[in-house]
């Protein structure tokens, strides 16, 4: 078991060393990310800045936010941190794709991947190599783009800033199980940059859907979430991860 | 036009529907059932037409070849 | 043999139909109107069924999309693309008659309320099959990366449907409590309904096993000698 | 699902398998969306060997040489290398394989020493930075060890493609059309590498287009017409390179 450690570590290795060199990949995500909660923050931080939250505001842009008046947002003067939550993931996911599409495009030049296929490397080590590179990247994009999103949105992370960290950890785990395996795919047969996007983002639905509504009630109520979104979280992970364990092997091509 | 004018009356607020006036629920009963019967039917008699137009197309194959 | 196929074919058809009639006369002359929504609410006779059959569908797709990764043989991918065909089409009215009766019962047209948002995101996860398909090339790559796509697709029914519980809950209920004559109208309706989804699969999957017998005919006239119409038991794709 | 890898180094049984052909296929056969690409291929090289694999474009060349490689799963026949069947063992026999092809398969933004270790750890090679640097040696690349490849030119490119495939000391040498595009120069290099490996004992398989150059090379030819074997003959006949060029103009 010690081995298949090793050469995760040989692996990723490689790819961060590559990173470290182009810095192409992390550059475009970081950029786009930032880019996209600032973008949100205009459209939706100044209304929720507003000392009374205009009432037909509820209808923020991503899922989770319900239409009219219905009392899904913490009511009263805290601002609503369902957009700021909302605008979070739209750039997690959108920089996300990026990261994925990116980190397996260093295998298509030259024909690298063909090289990588002729070691006797089991393809699951390959899968568990690539996610744990991207996972790097999204950890470099989440230290830039949360306290980008605490100042435009007005996050309150110190009543429990472990269980942000937690929930998004997990988070994180399940979206890059799904992008791996799914930008082999695009990588191999030379798909157009908008499949990807199309093939992650209703998979991930329920990833997004839980993690935003257990961030709403953690800024809303003070109070750490409920442990039912938990067990979701890690359900999806663990499901997923054990999929793209699988599945990599069908959808590389050298 | 019509296309947009019925965006326009689609997004505006109900009328009475919320109030469940007899005769205006009947006719979104009546407009749901036909979307529902006629998206499926119309579904099913494409899908007949082009089973139909397939073993066409590999009869000719067939002949074509032998 | 074939003739007596294609009749049993015309009858099954004509058999669905008529039963499709009996049970909108029944749905709207030989039952009340509920109470507080009025007649809208008789929509729900015909967007349950579909519904539960869209989930069927999609089911079938899953099914087929495994068998097709173990077996490699040409008819499953065939079915699997058949299944998802007809799961959009059963989805979309679900969507549409459920924002039709979300109009007139409550006033808005869209409510995240569980069955709707299920059905929303199988929608979009079924439409992306579909998108994904024709983007591919080669057709042996194209049925290996649809059976994963649809195997993976598939894993997220239960996740969707345990995280809508979290949604925050809608303000209107759209369970409603029914009177006997209603629920064996709903019970009724599930027959014609599931009857049409199984001969809509069947007949997809003929159509499609056609059209792609027809590929592999053309493609052997290029070789010099025949190939068997199947993609072979051990050709894997890597 | 192929088996977890094992480190190729410790306990590969050597003694079983070095009087086995180094290749053997019977009846292998490819067909990929309905087009037959390689059909009934029977052929067995013994160890020390040096084939050179000529045919027009499309005749399944690269097809049989990425069977060959492991990369691609055979539809039909049977194949072993080693005398072991590449289907069970897939992941053990590719430490024994090489492989360089017209595309150099390495990272083009790691340097050329980084980008050799890289792979000899994969490997599981004992001191991957040593035996890389007495590669790049052997290569003449020694003065760009820390220029990555994509500033290389194409026979140095070639060069290092073979100091890659060389890393974990294969016996099987795998080379798919590795004269493409080289100058002269380049070109000659890449042949006086190839001999020196063959008289080092590799066993090598070479795809090309240049009738003469994989005749005066190599000790066997076959030629493919159709994804069928149309030729298979030793060189050195006189009347030979004419009915190989009938044979690939037909």
């Amino acid at each position: 078991m010690s081995r298949v450690w090793s050469q995760i570590a040989v692996l990723a290795g490689k790819d961060l060393a590559i990173e470290a060199r182009t810095r192409q990949t992390l550059g475009l995500v970081v950029v786009l990310g930032i880019l996209i909660i600032v973008v949100l923050g205009l459209g939706l931080g100044p209304q929720q800045m507003a000392p009374a939250p205009a009432p037909g505001m509820g209808g923020a842009a991503a899922a989770g936010a319900t239409p009219g008046a219905a009392p899904g947002a913490a009511p009263g003067a805290a601002p609503g941190a369902a957009p700021g939550v909302a605008a979070l993931w739209v750039a997690y996911l959108f920089a996300g794709v990026l990261c994925f599409e990116g980190s397996m495009a260093v295998e298509r030049h030259d024909g690298a991947l063909a090289g990588l296929l002729l070691a006797p490397v089991d393809r699951g080590v390959l899968y568990l190599a690539k996610l744990v590179t991207n996972l790097v990247l999204m950890l470099v994009l989440a230290l830039v783009l949360t306290p980008v999103a605490v100042l435009l949105f007005g996050f309150d992370l110190s009543p429990a800033p472990g269980s942000f960290a937690a929930i998004m950890a997990i988070s994180f785990v399940g979206l890059a199980a799904v992008g791996t395996l799914f930008a082999a795919v695009v990588s191999s047969s030379r798909l157009q940059g908008g499949l990807l996007a199309m093939a992650i983002f209703p998979v991930s639905l329920p990833l997004v859907m839980t993690s935003t509504q257990m961030l709403i009630r953690l800024f809303g109520q003070k109070s750490a979430s409920g442990l039912s979104g938990l067990g979701i979280l890690l359900a999806f992970d663990v499901i997923y991860l054990v999929a793209g364990w699988l599945a990599f092997e069908l959808v590389l091509e050298p | 036009m019509s296309a947009v004018n019925l965006v326009v009356l689609a997004s505006a607020a109900p009328a009475g529907a919320a109030a469940g006036g007899s005769v205006d629920t009947l006719n979104f009963a009546i407009l749901g059932y036909t979307v529902a019967l006629g998206v499926m039917w119309g579904f099913a008699l494409w899908s007949l037409w082009d089973l139909r137009r397939s073993r066409q197309r590999t009869g000719q194959i067939e002949e074509g070849k032998t | 043999m074939d003739s007596t196929k294609r009749l049993f074919g015309v009858l099954f058809w004509v058999f669905t139909a008529a039963l499709f009639a009996g049970a909108v006369v029944l749905a709207f002359a030989f039952t009340p109107d509920e109470a507080t929504m009025g007649a809208v609410q008789k929509i729900f006779y015909v967007h349950l069924p579909v519904a539960i059959n869209s989930f069927l569908a999609c089911f079938v797709n899953f099914v087929a999309s495994l068998v097709f990764l173990w077996q490699r043989r040409r008819t499953w991918d065939d079915l699997a693309t058949a299944a998802a065909q007809v799961a959009v089409v059963l989805l979309t009215i679900v969507l549409a008659t459920g924002m039709i009766w979300g109009r007139s019962a409550w006033g808005h047209w869209w409510t995240w309320s569980p069955r709707l948002t299920l059905s929303l995101v199988l929608w979009l996860l079924y439409v992306v099959y579909l998108v994904i398909r024709p983007s591919i090339p080669s057709a042996q790559r194209r049925a290996v990366v649809a059976a994963v796509y649809g195997a993976v697709a598939f894993l997220d029914v239960p996740l969707v449907y345990l995280s809508t519980r979290l949604m925050p809950q809608d303000v209107h209920p759209t369970e409603v409590v029914l009177a006997p004559s209603m629920r064996l109208t709903l019970g009724l309706w599930f027959l014609p309904v599931t009857l049409l989804t199984v001969g809509l699969i069947i007949v997809r999957r003929r159509a499609l096993a056609l059209q792609s017998q027809t590929r592999a005919v053309l493609a052997a006239a290029e070789n010099d000698g025949p190939v068997p119409a199947t993609i072979h038991p051990t050709g894997g794709v890597l | 699902m192929s088996t977890l890898s094992i480190n190729p180094a410790q306990d590969w049984p050597a003694a079983d398998t070095v009087t086995a052909p180094v290749v053997q296929t019977q009846g292998l056969g490819r067909v990929v969306d309905d087009r037959v690409i390689l059909r009934d291929i029977g052929l067995t090289l013994p160890r020390g060997g040096f084939l050179a694999l000529l045919g027009a474009n499309g005749a399944g060349k690269s097809t049989l040489l990425f069977c060959l490689a492991t990369l691609t799963p055979a539809t039909s026949g049977r194949l072993l290398l080693f005398g072991r069947e590449v289907k069970k063992d897939a992941a053990r026999l590719r430490a024994r394989i090489g492989m360089i092809s017209h595309q150099a398969m390495l990272y083009r933004d790691l340097p050329a020493l980084e980008n050799l270790t890289f792979f000899g750890r994969l490997y599981g090679v004992a001191r991957p930075a040593q035996k890389a640097a007495e590669l790049l040696e052997m290569v003449k690349l020694a003065d760009w060890r820390y220029e990555p490849p994509k500033n290389f030119s194409r026979g140095m490119l070639q060069r290092l493609a073979i100091a890659r495939s060389l890393m974990h000391d294969p016996d099987l040498l795998l080379a798919d059309e590795p004269f493409t595009g080289l100058d002269v120069r380049a070109s000659r290099q890449l042949e006086d590498l190839l001999r020196q490996l063959h008289g080092a004992g590799k066993t090598i398989i070479l795809t090309h287009h240049n009738i003469a150059q994989s005749l005066e090379l190599a000790g066997r030819v076959v030629v493919l017409r159709r994804g069928r074997v149309a030729l298979d003959a030793p060189t050195g006949s006189p009347a030979l390179a004419q009915s190989v060029e009938e044979i690939l103009v037909s």
